[in-house]
């Protein structure tokens, strides 16, 4: 069996990646536990789409106001020294290229940085994108954060994409309960395996010829 | 004297016609006008294109619309939530279109009808199924696909509090797109917690000036702040929450 | 001689078709006496394009801000109910077609409504354009104010504007010291003419076939 | 801890290379950052693209920095005033280069840069000699001129109050090119009169947020308002006044 590292451990790991001073949207579900992850005493500015810099953690229970929510519709706070603005305004701010980091969610990300997290193209599936295909475009860098391996053990690391795309080689870097790897033209290079794990290992799990970094 | 106030939430919603294009404010319920759209319930109009984030959430407001089959089409960016069942039983039946649009994309969209411009090139959505069949251009070599305004007839919004010009400012994340909706509709009608006098809204602070503003109806502070009780939103687990059943 | 009214009695008949409510520019130069001549306890909401509405009458001497001025950059002040926003959202408000009159001078005004007032074509002068194309184009009617001959007796109404354009098809009426004239595609329209002119002497003086309105 | 804010104006532009474009607010006087540009003129960067709504009053500013023959091409929408005569010197002689640009093209191509729009489709200038040779388009029976964004190496323009996050309020009239030139430079400098804790502007309020600005100095109440004196602005008729002439 290969090592792999728990949602948290990960989070952690991302949040390493993560400099003082840098201004980061975490998208909605698993990526959001990078903001718990963030070092004590550094200040890291947490943008949500839907027109907030400055996010805090979550309020306290008896604590919630409903107007002050993140991207994935839960309460929020607000620290010293944020701001609020409107949903063109915050959409600009992302496509304009002023983030310096996303991280998202996938289904899958292709070695060239093509990223599919909106559709699994099922038929009977309800479209909703959201702001998906902005976060792709709309940073310095777009972190992934997501297991290796789909539940039933096929690669969410791919050559080419089988879902619909989100984005055109717009992820940077893929942090997976395995290991980090960062896209390249040329194939998925190896930065970090978790554990004793190998690129053997690894290529096996993924059916992909990798490279070190 | 120019005075945008009116006395209630039917004179805030009257003349909507059969057919006619809406533009809902709101992320979710933050900033959902849920006070106009009940109106707009009772004042009847059907055959709706509705343009909002959302396509509804639990079976109040945007929900509410749909159940009542008044809702022709959607476009949105993001009709599925955990609470979205009204909206997901019409589009599974066939009972109702749907347009989605990046969420971004959305936004600008609306903002380019306001601001006048024609047409513009973004980044977002550049080779995916959303972009397919819209004219692509290479700018300064980066790919950009060209998105046209969103109009709308009447865009229904929640604001924090407005004055008689019609100034308003707004209360948190639940400003989101009360301020482009109100650029891109024929008439843009706020409903506030509270009409202030003109003048005590701070010139450097007001968000929406009045001369975007058509209407502006008062309807007190909303239910979800009423003596505590939370009417709206979502646990910290996300699950919704009913009235009363969670204190503020 | 055919009768002349002054520009101060210009601006007033111009005032009176403004109504109370509505949205108005009122440019550089000439066009600002209007604001003098709108009827007192009617509100009518001035917008300056360097970004206010609520515009106010002239301070007081010593009370000048050199942080509040009008698109001519001359000192103003700010009415309760003002609001400030930047040049981007101030020009879209203009070119989203939100004012309702826009008041500008003008060199040369072509019956079919091209309005020719920010150069004269010289080959020595300095262009300068500021936002006269931006109002040209941004109000739901455009209101010219214009002497109807310029100093050498020619006529500022013309069939086709000589001088370099400033928007197209954009003047819904002008507003000169002899009579008023609404634009349309067959020819200038007399809409008033002052004092006991007539429409044969109007004709004479601009070379013009002008019909009643 | 983030700290955008430096000691004096000469750190504030530092960097500045030959051959840079530089953005500067300000309308007229109006929040043109004087501070900043005197510290440019220092800095000594030459051959500079200005971009600005005018081209310099009176011998001050961005006046000084052409007269210092520091600057190769003026983009801007009306360089021709009653005090430009630095400017209207320089472009006789053929000593500087000139872009007119509509002025709310101007705003809106640099709105457009710092909000990654590729191109827009405007209708101002049609049928204009300043749409000559622009790709023209009608759109919904409207015929509109695609223009492109315009970006800067550095933007330096003039806010009230800032924090150390780089939040920033403006004042009045004085706010006009500075939040939109703000996003669309690599580096964006604010001058400030104050700069105040973090947490004490009101988000609410904050009318450029921090993520687009990357410097801010404080340069103190600005010299108009010294003593009461009036350095800068015009007269009721018009006239460009000059220090201590006038009092406040």
């Amino acid at each position: 069996m290969t090592t792999r590292i728990d949602r948290n451990q990960l989070a952690a790991r991302i949040a390493a990646d993560i400099p003082e001073g840098a201004y980061v949207n975490l998208g909605i579900g698993a990526p959001t536990l990078v903001a718990n992850a963030l070092p004590e005493g550094q200040e890291i500015i947490l943008h949500t789409e839907n027109g907030m810099l400055g996010m805090g953690a979550k309020p306290a229970e008896g604590q919630i106001d409903p107007d002050l929510i993140n991207a994935g519709k839960q309460p929020v706070t607000a620290l010293p020294g944020a701001a609020y603005f409107h949903h063109a305004d915050s959409f600009g701010m992302m496509r304009g290229g002023h983030l310096d980091v996303c991280v998202l969610g996938a289904f899958q990300v292709a070695q060239n940085g093509d990223l599919a997290n909106w559709s699994t193209g099922a038929p009977d599936a309800i479209p909703a994108v959201g702001g998906a295909m902005d976060l792709a475009i709309g940073a310095k860098q777009v972190f992934v954060m997501t297991d290796l391996l789909t539940k039933q053990g096929a690669s969410k690391l791919v050559e080419t994409c089988a879902y619909p795309l989100t984005g055109v080689g717009c992820v940077t870097r893929v942090y997976t309960d395995h290991g980090v790897f960062d896209t390249s033209p040329d194939g998925f290079r190896v930065r970090e395996l978790f554990g004793d794990n190998t690129i053997a290992e690894i290529a096996e799990l993924t059916g992909l010829s990798l490279k070190e970094a | 004297m120019i005075d945008k106030t009116v006395a209630g939430v039917a004179d805030a919603v009257a003349g909507i016609e059969d057919g006619a294009t809406v533009m809902i404010g709101g992320f979710g319920r933050a900033g959902q006008p849920v006070e106009l759209i009940d109106a707009l319930i009772e004042q009847g109009a059907g055959d709706l294109t509705i343009v909002s984030n959302n396509a509804g959430n639990g079976d109040t407001g945007i929900a509410a619309l749909l159940a009542k089959k008044r809702v022709r089409k959607v476009i949105c960016s993001f009709p599925r939530q955990s609470d979205s069942w009204v909206f997901d039983g019409l589009y599974r039946a066939g009972e109702v279109e749907l347009e989605l649009v990046p969420q971004g994309n959305l936004a600008e969209r609306i903002r380019a009808a306001g601001a006048g411009i024609g047409a513009f090139f973004t980044p977002t959505g550049v080779g995916t199924q959303l972009a397919d069949g819209k004219e692509q251009r290479r700018i300064d070599g980066r790919e950009y696909v060209l998105e046209y305004p969103i109009r709308a007839d009447i865009a229904l919004f929640s604001a924090l509090k407005g004055d008689r010009w019609g100034n308003l400012v707004f209360r948190e994340t639940a400003r989101n797109f009360g301020p482009i909706m109100a650029t891109a509709a024929t008439v843009a009608v706020a409903q506030v917690d509270e009409i202030v006098d003109l003048g005590s809204l701070d010139p450097e602070s007001v968000v929406t000036p009045g001369i975007f503003v058509d209407r502006v109806v008062a309807v007190g502070e909303r239910r979800w702040l009423d003596d505590g009780a939370f009417v709206g939103g979502v646990t910290l687990e996300g699950e919704p929450l009913v009235a009363g059943e969670e204190s503020k």
